[in-house]
């Protein structure tokens, strides 16, 4: 774009023939003609960036609008929605007077393209969500996907993506308390870095992005602006890029830690004191998205003057400063008597703040560079009223032949012996094994509040010291199930997160998702996202919890080739008291195991199946979500009435990995009976759903079993804490230590 | 034997929180009329044999494709002669 | 009466509140200090606290340690005043010379995070007399920079002298010399330790250990008894 | 407006973590003929004013107070007259 003369708004009213590049920035015709229609005049220079950022699928979900409405249309009842979807992230009450916002969000495209600065920057922009809803933020979770183990391109992403999210979230002083890490060759090109956060406040403390009051003055803070990540957002997420063209690899952005450690403590100190009118943090679409969203949440309209901007690089275009995504910024509105004091909040923590606009009566964003005015148009085109896409969506051909693939008639082990190797393969296998070397890498202690971590069920915070209450979270999703059926596989990475989530002791009540798919320019992928979208959206609504916000990632595929549709649910649970919590690790020996819930032959899309067969075929496991309800109460129960001292989720790997892991983390083996009724492999490996081990002490026997009885859910003996094996009896006895290095060994070795 | 230097620094257009925290502590320190403060990395090579266009190709490779990351980093090579003036 | 034990926060410190926790869980009473103060408000001991002071950009501990609080810091330890750095906290006072040697990024070049067994080598310190000499725990680790290195004769003299105040067992988190975990002065008022004593201070929080919490209620006692 | 370099490197005795995981590193990459790596620190300094005598003392004194940690680290100063060889 020509720089002389200055594009304004009146040159624009007066040069209407001239071409502008809304291809290259990634708008389709259409929708440049309706950003024409919608000024009545040519957009300039600058409000072209604006739409054409956010109008991008990233910023505008307009592929996936049309579905995501469901988890407003079906969602439950519920008493603890404080604050729903469309906001930064959603609020839930957890009583007490204290409330809770959480959200998933991805940095995908970003963590392939720069392992280390895509994963921190996607923890940094998750954070500062969670401040911008007025909440301090008290942990992480990430939830991550790569590539086959053993390719090479997984030692370049890997290592990095983990020192990234540890790099940035170590340091801004936040414990990790949850996540996963799977490989499959389907994330080659498109390993998926999810990153959450949560955060705490009061009541009384929650802030909306919003601008109201003319007069008030807009001031943004935090880092100055540089030539970050141009055009990142529309062009990242509007088409796939293929790595082989390394001139389409966008500017990355850099972060800076402990910048957004200074931005958090002084927005929790101008929060206290009350300074602020709305907030909104700086993501993806930076001033562009804040200001048209600021501006079109709040009553009236708002004047920016693009000059005060703080810049890094003097040589900054106004369009470039409008779309730059230069990391830990934050823009405030605030009363124009407390500026000063916001502005000193500021300095004492060494933060840059600058006012650069105010609240006007009007109902106009305005921004003006040099003198002219650049900007000015109607905010809410810009923020909502983007381009809503009914994309042509349509069961793909080959879905009823790979779910006539049964998995169940692959070949079963016919020996003990060959029973116990494919045990020992599975614990091994590295989707199973232990992934304590990334783990470790996180830090899961400061702040002083966690009660639970890796490789626990679910990470749990305490929020209040004196009663104990407090939080849990867990992050699930299974591919492999979405790719066999992508309605029930959503509703099986829900049901995972929420049995999580009760198996230490919490009740669920509400959930976060990130959904992570191909292009949805292709009808096959808009058919899985539409059919996990409804599934999800139908379990919420059945097991009464409430989507409060998430993210939506497109166009992860590289050529033809897509992602298994990845739907990530995060279910957060609150406790009453942290004490009462149900750890996985055996505590004590001669305590009683029991298997809750029904066991049958599924094996579809189940671990087993990979790793042993390298198959994908056949049906997940067959859901039932009042079951999971059921199964939730009792864990809940018995962990605050104390009748169980340990217990598990069952869910890939089956029964043996659970047990194996609780064995592994408690030093203590077991014993272990096949039920009646059940052959060994099946009782194995089988990954029915609704079904949770735990340990009873032998003094809570009787009590345990009426409960279970007197509500219906099926409880099954199945043996005994004991000794240093997992013995199956009549079948084979693995040493905890031949079992610790198999589980152990795996991930070290390969990352080496 | 010879010792070859790479240098290995941010673009100028990437942000730099160490250099920046570095350029903002020197007022504390009584330090002024520094302008700005770039931080990179330095390695220091000791190549066996001649370092002829052969060996400088080798190490342009090496510092291309694992020393920088020239996403976000630029990288110059050369071959030092002498010690340089020592503190 | 209690003892006001002061926590200093720099811009980057992550543990402080934790540790202001963890003082009052023992018994006395925290009291904030913030880098930029001038004096120390008149407390009986100071914790410097873990965390990434400045980003740990430059070193871990370079900048903070040129903090305005750090002067008269420095004079009052040189004088007696006890002072615990823990992690970043015993950074800086490496940094600032207060203990000898430094500390260089893990041998693994990982952050690594665990529950990290220990020995406690002297246990007359102002911080370490509710342990005995000999003693095993369990404290949790966290850092990137934990490597310690001094020269041989520091090392040496350091040994001799009953300063290596704890000791790594069983397993060497960072490749430090001699599985140095931590060290005093002369005097035995400063010390500085990698592990973070404050988030072993109550049962059920982080590991679930309480091992942490005899720094706190020695130098409660020392400070009363005084 | 000049430009300060100064370098700092772990002094030899010290064991360099960093420059040997990236030596271990190069056979797995396909170099060899490469005995040792080190790798340290490169500063730049953008120096307004002449850079004389005063100037560098003065930094000398910010390179051994602050920029190294002289009982781990050398360092040298130059000023930097022309760009080098870019890559
Ligand atoms: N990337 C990660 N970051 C943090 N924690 C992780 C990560 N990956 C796995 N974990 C933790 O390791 C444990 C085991 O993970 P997983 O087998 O996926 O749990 P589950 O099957 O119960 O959902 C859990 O505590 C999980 O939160
Ligand atoms: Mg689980």
């Amino acid at each position: 774009m020509s720089r002389t003369p200055l594009d304004t708004v009146e040159h624009a009213a007066a040069t209407p023939d001239v071409e502008l590049p809304w291809a290259e920035l990634g708008l389709k015709k259409d929708e440049y003609e309706r950003v024409v229609e919608i000024l009545g005049r040519r957009p300039t220079g600058a409000e072209l960036a604006m739409y054409s950022v956010m109008w991008s699928e990233h910023c505008s979900y307009k592929s996936s609008k049309v579905h995501l409405r469901q988890f407003g249309e079906k969602a439950p009842e519920s008493d603890a929605m404080l604050v729903g979807i469309g906001e930064n992230a959603g609020v839930v009450d957890v009583g007490q007077g204290y409330a809770v916002t959480f959200k998933v969000e991805s940095h995908n495209h970003p963590s392939y393209v720069e392992p280390y600065q895509g994963a921190a920057t996607g923890v940094g922009g998750i954070v500062r969500d969670i401040i911008a809803m007025g909440a301090r933020p008290v942990a992480v979770v990430d939830p991550l996907r790569f590539g086959a183990a053993d390719h090479p391109d997984t030692k370049r992403v890997l290592p990095g993506v983990v020192a990234g999210i540890g790099g940035y979230g170590n340091c801004l002083g936040l414990p990790n308390i949850g996540g996963e890490v799977v490989f499959d060759a389907c994330y080659q090109g498109n390993p998926l870095v999810n990153a959450g956060a949560i955060g705490v406040m009061r009541h009384e403390d929650i802030h909306l992005a919003k601008a109201s009051g003319a007069g008030n003055k807009v001031i943004l803070y935090g880092a100055r602006t540089g030539g970050d990540g141009i055009g990142g957002a529309s062009i990242l997420a509007s088409e796939t890029f293929d790595d082989a063209k390394p001139s389409k690899r966008p500017a990355v952005q850099v972060g800076d830690p402990f910048q957004e450690k200074l931005l958090i403590e002084c927005t929790l100190e101008a929060f206290a004191e009350k300074l602020v009118v709305g907030i909104q943090d700086l993501g993806a679409a930076g001033l562009s998205c804040a200001t048209s969203e600021l501006a079109s949440n709040g009553s009236g309209g708002m004047r920016v003057t693009l000059d005060d901007v703080p810049l890094r690089d003097s040589t900054l275009s106004p369009e470039e400063i409008l779309m730059s995504e230069s990391q830990e910024r934050m823009c405030a509105v605030v009363e124009p008597e407390k500026v000063d004091r916001f502005l000193e909040i500021c300095e004492k923590w060494d933060v840059i703040a600058t006012v650069i606009g105010e609240v006007t009566d009007g109902d106009r964003l305005e921004i003006y560079w040099h003198g002219g005015k650049i900007v000015d148009v109607d905010p809410r085109t810009v923020a909502h009223e983007g381009p809503v896409y009914e994309r042509p969506y349509a069961r793909p051909d080959w879905q009823d032949t790979l779910q006539a693939d049964d998995a169940n008639k692959l070949p079963r082990p016919e020996t003990s012996e060959e029973l116990k190797d494919q045990v020992l393969k599975l614990v091994a296998s590295p989707n199973q094994a232990s992934k304590s070397w990334i783990t470790s890498q996180y830090d899961h202690f400061v702040q002083g509040n966690t009660v639970l971590a890796q490789p626990e069920d679910s990470g749990m915070i305490r929020i209040d010291e004196e009663t104990g209450l407090g939080v849990a979270i867990a992050t699930d999703g299974n591919g492999r199930y979405a790719k066999l059926d992508p309605y029930h596989g959503a509703q099986l990475a829900l049901a995972e997160a929420y049995r999580n989530v009760a198996t230490t002791g919490a009740k669920p009540l509400a959930v976060s998702d990130c959904l992570n798919f191909g292009s949805p320019e292709d009808p096959a992928v808009m058919w899985q996202f539409a059919e996990a979208v409804r599934g999800l959206a139908d379990a919420c609504q059945q097991l009464g919890t409430p989507v409060t916000g998430g993210n939506v990632s497109l166009y992860n595929q590289t050529g033809e080739a897509a992602i298994h549709p990845t739907p990530v649910v995060a279910v957060l649970g609150v406790i009453d008291d942290v004490a009462r919590r149900t750890p996985v690790a055996f505590q004590e020996e001669g305590q009683l195991l029991y298997l809750l819930g029904d066991t049958r032959e599924e094996f579809g899309g189940s671990a087993w199946s990979q790793v042993v067969h390298d198959h994908l075929g056949g049906l997940p496991p067959r859901v039932d979500l009042e079951r999971e309800r059921l199964l939730a109460e009792i864990l809940i129960s018995a962990s605050r009435d104390g009748m169980i001292d340990s217990a598990h989720d069952l869910s890939d790997g089956g029964l043996i990995q659970a047990v194996v892991e609780s064995a592994l983390l408690g030093g203590k083996g077991a014993r272990l009976i096949v039920p009646d009724g059940l052959d060994a492999f099946t009782f194995l490996f089988s990954e029915s759903a609704g079904r949770a081990v735990v340990a009873v002490p032998r003094s809570e026997e009787v009590r345990f079993n009426d409960m279970c009885g007197a509500r219906g859910l099926p409880v099954t003996r199945i043996g005994v804490v004991d000794g240093d094996t997992v013995d199956v009896q009549g079948e084979f006895a693995l040493p905890l230590s031949e079992l610790r290095e198999a589980h152990e060994g795996t991930i070290p070795a390969l990352l080496k | 034997m010879a010792r070859v230097v790479v240098d290995v620094m941010l673009k100028p257009e990437i942000l730099d929180p160490q250099g920046q925290a570095v350029q903002r502590a020197l007022p504390r320190l009584g330090f002024d009329g520094i302008s700005d403060v770039r931080q990179g990395k330095r390695f220091e090579l000791e190549v066996d044999g001649p370092v002829d266009e052969a060996a400088l190709a080798r190490i342009h490779d090496l510092a291309e494709s694992f020393l920088a990351n020239t996403v976000i980093e630029d990288f110059t090579i050369r071959v030092e002669e002498v010690a340089e003036a020592a503190k | 009466m209690t003892a006001r034990i002061g926590v200093v926060t720099f811009p980057g410190s992550l543990d402080d509140r934790d540790t202001q926790r963890a003082i009052r869980v023992a018994g006395a009473e925290p009291v904030a200090l913030w880098h930029k103060d001038k004096d120390l408000k008149q407390v009986d001991a100071v914790v410097l606290c873990g965390g990434f002071s400045y980003g740990d950009y430059l070193r871990a501990g370079a900048i903070a340690r040129f903090s305005p609080v750090m002067e008269p810091l420095l004079e009052q330890a040189k004088a007696g005043l006890p002072v615990l750095g823990i992690c970043n906290g015993f950074q800086i006072l490496t940094e600032a010379h207060l203990l000898p040697g430094t500390m260089l990024r893990n041998d693994h070049l990982h952050f690594i995070c665990r529950d990290q067994k220990l020995r406690v080598e002297n246990a007359e310190t102002a911080w370490t007399t509710d342990y005995s000499a000999g003693q095993e725990i369990h404290i949790p680790l966290k850092n990137n920079d934990g490597q310690y290195v001094a020269d041989a004769y520091t090392l040496d003299k350091l040994e001799a002298e009953g300063r290596v105040a704890f000791r790594y067992l069983d397993f060497n988190p960072n490749g430090s010399q001699r599985d140095i975990a931590g060290v005093t002065n002369e005097a035995g008022n400063v010390v500085g330790l990698m592990p973070h004593p404050e988030h072993a201070v109550e049962p059920l929080i982080g590991t679930g250990r309480t091992d942490g919490l005899p720094f706190f209620t020695s130098i409660l006692k020392k400070l009363v008894n005084a």
